[in-house]
């Protein structure tokens, strides 16, 4: 069904252009079919799907360059408002963190949501407040895929009037969101590696498809090989979530893994991808830099592949010598022998 | 001891130091003026007539070109500081670049007395603006299948075809076109090719935009539909097209254009770990380190072209090393960012450009994997 | 949707789990009774015939061989967590290493009965060891290529030929070896190949040491000088040697000892930023991401030829990446480390290894070139 | 001369072991030739050259593999004598530098030379001493390359007696060690590269010289380029100490420049030739090791690869944007505007 539907916005969708906006169709068929709130419990109005289904519809709709907020209104503003026992009425939401004086930047699809899901961190409590558009101060702008990414100025009061919410709820948030964006990066890879096949097929210089020269195969060699480590550590960390609902205590490291590989594959995907595509691939009617161009967002998004390294990093000298591997597999440390 | 591939290392002149001091302190007075904001790969993506022309004035623009036709007869030592000082200020040089660069000196080599005198002054005061018409749709990194044809006809040559990939051509004034004379031989491919110095105002020129994917217009198709060039608009002679702009690819390969497109943002990701706007990290050393070493190999290089010394192979490394490390400079202050959408941080803006220009680096003027096997024939490889 | 390159991840069981815990208790307490000291590339550079023989007594050797064979009967993950295991403990598993993971599982699909009882009992008590017998000096990647001959006698075959890099022939006791059972056909260089069970003690072998860079001897150069091996000692049948040594290599392509030989390393570099010895740096954190996630591609290759689904092009992969993260990991921390000589200090004696075995890593076994024209194939791409 | 020498020295050495030992016979050689105290002022018994000199004797040497001290006895040893006014009477010395208890580890050649020349810190004053063999203890050891390379005891009441040397003398040691391990790194580097070409043209896979494959091309164009870059580097730092005996303030951002293009060429050199010569290159009696192993001591010598970097990370980010410029171009970034 997922499939169908993407397939289906590919061979309809508008060309490929420098800025991208919200489709509103493409978004309403998915309200039809219960996949805008696929993550979001029964009870709570949603489909009851798990982080498996969840990643997937990431993976995929990622794969199409569709701009929709699935990540923003299912992943984590649904989820933010059903652990703070907040209603939803189903209307396109966005989510952000504003910094203590209420001010967010960086908020995709801000100017598209009917309300703006904040997380607010105000004296050792987090809260989550649900608040309509027309409460907040919405400054457009755009991001480098050329997505809606505006910055929101919050009423203090609406924020101070959230509910609070545990604290595992904010440091979740920034672990949801960094899985949705490894997710979101890995599935744009793997329809990269399509693209570049096919070209690399067709395309001929020097008498033959440039696919049969070997420093070619080496390129696209990488690019596969790199896109499916990502998409291995992905997979466990998604895999992970889903059994324990992310109570496992080895998901930091898990998403760090993901977030990590990821990133470190988007380098070699984007450079590689380009650079088989040759001139023709830095085009505005191409649709690849539909796929690079958000790469290079999401792998930054929800801490830089830096930060996740460096996460990874205090992780394992922590863990130390007798204690890594236990680490690597099951993702927590263990205690010290 | 095996022949280094790169000629020896040449100590800057006092008066080169000299020539950058006078280059930076004019840049330092335009960007204080508001004359142009530092930007990222400025010589495709940066167009100022303004700016070329007093750059003109100021005699910094053709500067090999002897001062009989109008030129500054300078050294090409000389043009490279200058050519260093405006990438690294991030100035707006894409109006004169493929002129200064390749045109003029092309003209200077392989041009009839009439045609120097024609447009090499014009080209000195910065009045005159070229193009490069080499690439074809289905050309890519095999110019020798170019398709544009020219035919004979009475008093000059009439070109047919398409040629993409020409950056300002829509702001041009004239480009060098290279076309078949006659056909195909595969037995003999880079035969027959000639190069001719097209009017992009004549009849028959429709010029169209290909925009990048950042959105922005540099590039364009040139459609010649039967193109009328008189036979004093051919370059050289007839059939030597082939080695004409092998060697114009020569010249543009260890340029500093090669290594400096994103030096602005390394200059200002130095800025930022020192302000903490981003996290300290020994990477940054390395990136540096590079720079600095291909600045002197790219100089190496210039200078052993200003003795007529061979340095084709050093100049293909110099390209595949520099514009790898344009992009992995882009790359790297990339994993150090976390996303945070700001208008006013210039460090964004710098690495957005950066990022959008970067498969570029690596494919224009030759791509790394066909470089690579240059380097590998000049080691004796095949 | 691609399909995927990699097989989907698997989820470790509970009773794998356990399994671990099991091996890894006894491995501490190995290390803590001085039965050996960890170290990097075991499964190359350590042999101990005591150690192996300890883990069949265990239940931790002949893993998938069946009980009717002497072995355990168990699963190839429960064999991939042991192997996992004893790798990342820097355990001496070099003696076993070829009869584990190779030589039962072919002897199993290809061998007689008769050879089945004679090997597979003893391979599972850790009382017969075997070598493998494929490149040759000319050879390298192209195994094809083989020059050793076997002539058809009474009763047998006759072997004349030179095998090289054979790890541990000198203490093994038999070994694999592929030769040409009919001449070279151009148009068909896959066949007319055979394997044979060659006893190592047998007239006309002669083994002489190939000592590595590091003064160490664990290859050796085999000589057969017209050795007879009985027919009961041909592996399958005449003339499929090269479908067996490709499948052979298959299994030997995707195991945890193509990501962990370096990986005591990586875990003393750990240890070795929490107590100051080495600074504190992000790519450390890189490399375990990338072990992590490499260990979990490897595991889910394992399940899938568990259940026979196709997964050489993920095997080749895992490959790849694999010893390539084991190379990057010893320059990794090389680059990370002022030169100190210090007998005492366990991160140099293992840093030390790691770079004198690293050559090895992405040569043995296919070289990385090869394997990603094996990939290029799987995709598609000639 | 220099050429001769080692060309010779090569057709007649001992096959390649996993140990070295210094060649005395080649080494007697050299001194017969001036060539041992070749940047040594004639004033004090040398031959008067520059760093230009030295530096192709240490890039010459490296690329023949030959145990010899050349930068321990003249570049180091002889230079801190000539700075401490101290008399050198051309015996084999090497130098270090003890710790406040007098003990030096890592000291190569320690156990050839007649004396051990100390550079010592004592409560912030440098002292130079000349300590005959037989007033130290020696442990011997072997470094990764299989070159002597021991630890040394002192006696505290030697490196007292030594003569104080200015600060600068200090600084300048760890300088100039650097850059000549960086001139030996390059010249082994630039022996492997005919080795790599030599290797490629004759071995045949597959039918062809295995130097027809694009994959084995790119991977020794790799090599060519990496060793290109890092001699460029050294020569720069090598022609400022020459035109400026060091004096140069440039001369710590020039080194460092070197030091690190040095050792991260080394990363791909030493891996791509390996890679390029296969198995045979991993054997003893292969000439390869003799220059790989050297050039991975050598790298780690006087600074790992990333103390050099974050020093270059250290200078360049308190040059910022403005000054990064004149950083690079003479190794000063000059005052803030």
């Amino acid at each position: 069904m997922l499939t169908d539907v993407f397939d289906r916005y590919r061979s309809e969708r508008p060309a490929p252009a420098a800025t991208v906006d919200l489709d509103r169709a493409l978004w309403a068929r998915l309200e039809s079919l219960g996949l805008t709130r696929l993550s979001t419990p029964e009870a709570a109005g949603g489909s009851g799907g798990t982080w498996l289904e969840a990643a997937a519809l990431l993976s995929i709709s990622a794969a199409a360059g569709a701009p929709i907020p699935v990540a923003e209104h299912d992943v984590l503003a649904a989820w933010l408002l059903a652990a703070a026992g907040l209603p939803h009425d189903g209307d396109l939401r966005t989510v952000c963190r504003p910094d203590p004086s209420g001010v967010a930047i960086n908020v995709t699809w801000a100017r598209d949501a009917s309300a703006v899901v904040a997380l607010w961190e105000d004296r050792d409590e987090w809260r989550v407040a649900d608040v309509p558009v027309d409460r907040v101060v919405i400054t457009e702008g755009r991001n480098l895929a050329g997505e809606p990414c505006d910055t929101v100025e919050f009423d203090l009061d609406d924020l101070e009037e959230g509910t609070v919410v545990d604290h595992e709820i904010g440091e979740q948030f920034h672990l949801r969101g960094a899985l949705a964006r490894s997710a979101q990066v890995v599935g744009a890879m793997e329809r990269i590696l399509e693209i570049v096949l096919v070209h690399a097929g067709e395309r001929e210089q020097f008498g033959r498809p440039i696919g049969r020269f070997q420093a070619v195969q080496h390129l696209i060699a990488d690019i596969a090989m790199e896109t499916s480590l990502a998409r291995a550590a992905t997979d466990t960390a998604v895999a992970r979530a889903a059994a324990s609902d992310w109570r496992d205590p080895g998901m930091l490291f898990a998403v760090a893994v993901a977030k990590s590989c990821a990133g470190h594959a988007a380098s070699v995907v984007v450079r590689g991808s380009h650079q088989v595509l040759g001139a023709i691939g830095t085009t505005l009617e191409h649709e690849l830099h539909v796929l690079t161009r958000p790469i290079l967002v999401r792998r930054s998004e929800f801490g830089s592949v830096h930060e996740w390294d460096e996460t990874l990093a205090t992780l394992a000298a922590s863990a130390g010598r007798d204690r890594l591997w236990s680490l690597i597999t099951t993702g927590r440390a263990g205690s010290r022998r | 001891m095996p022949r280094p591939l790169v000629p020896p290392v040449v100590r800057e002149q006092a008066a080169l130091t000299e020539l950058r001091r006078e280059v930076r302190a004019f840049l330092v007075g335009q960007v204080r003026d508001g004359a142009f904001v530092p930007h990222v790969d400025t010589w495709l993506t940066r167009w100022d007539r303004d700016f070329t022309r007093e750059l003109a004035r100021r005699g910094w623009l053709g500067m090999v070109i002897p001062t009989a036709y109008g030129g500054q007869g300078r050294t090409y030592l000389e043009r490279f500081v200058v050519t260093e000082e405006l990438l690294v200020a991030g100035a707006p040089v894409a109006a004169h670049w493929v002129a200064e660069r390749q045109i003029g000196p092309s003209l200077l080599r392989y041009g009839t007395e009439e045609q120097k005198q024609a447009f090499l002054p014009a080209i000195s005061r910065g009045e005159l603006v070229f193009g490069i018409g080499m690439s074809e749709p289905d050309s890519g990194s095999d110019l020798a299948s170019v398709r544009t044809r020219a035919e004979r006809v009475e008093g000059g040559w009439r070109l047919t075809g398409t040629k993409v990939w020409t950056s300002g051509a829509h702001e041009a004034d004239a480009f060098f076109a290279l076309a078949r004379t006659s056909p195909l031989d595969p037995a003999h491919r880079h035969d027959g090719l000639s190069q001719f110095i097209v009017d992009l105002r004549a009849p028959g020129v429709d010029i169209r935009p290909i925009v990048s994917m950042s959105g922005d217009h540099h590039f364009n198709e040139v459609h010649l539909g039967g193109v009328l060039v008189p036979d004093d608009r051919v370059l050289g002679r007839i059939g030597d097209g082939w080695q004409q702009v092998t060697s114009e690819l020569g010249f543009e390969r260890s340029g500093p254009e090669r290594v400096l497109s994103t030096y602005p943002l390394l200059a200002e990701a130095a800025s930022a770990m020192d302000d903490g706007r981003l996290p300290f990290d020994a990477g940054l050393g390395r990136h540096v380190a590079r720079v600095a070493a291909l600045h002197q190999m790219s100089f190496s290089v210039s200078a052993a072209l200003e003795s007529h010394a061979d340095a084709d192979v050093a100049a293909a490394a110099v390209k595949v090393l520099g514009t790898t490390e344009e992009g992995d400079i882009a790359d790297y202050v990339d994993t150090l960012t976390a996303t945070g959408w700001d208008v006013d941080d210039e460090l964004s803006t710098l690495l957005h450009a950066a990022l959008l220009q970067r498969p570029g680096f690596t494919l224009r003027g030759g791509t790394n994997e066909i470089l690579r096997g240059v380097i590998a024939r000049g080691l004796g490889l095949r």
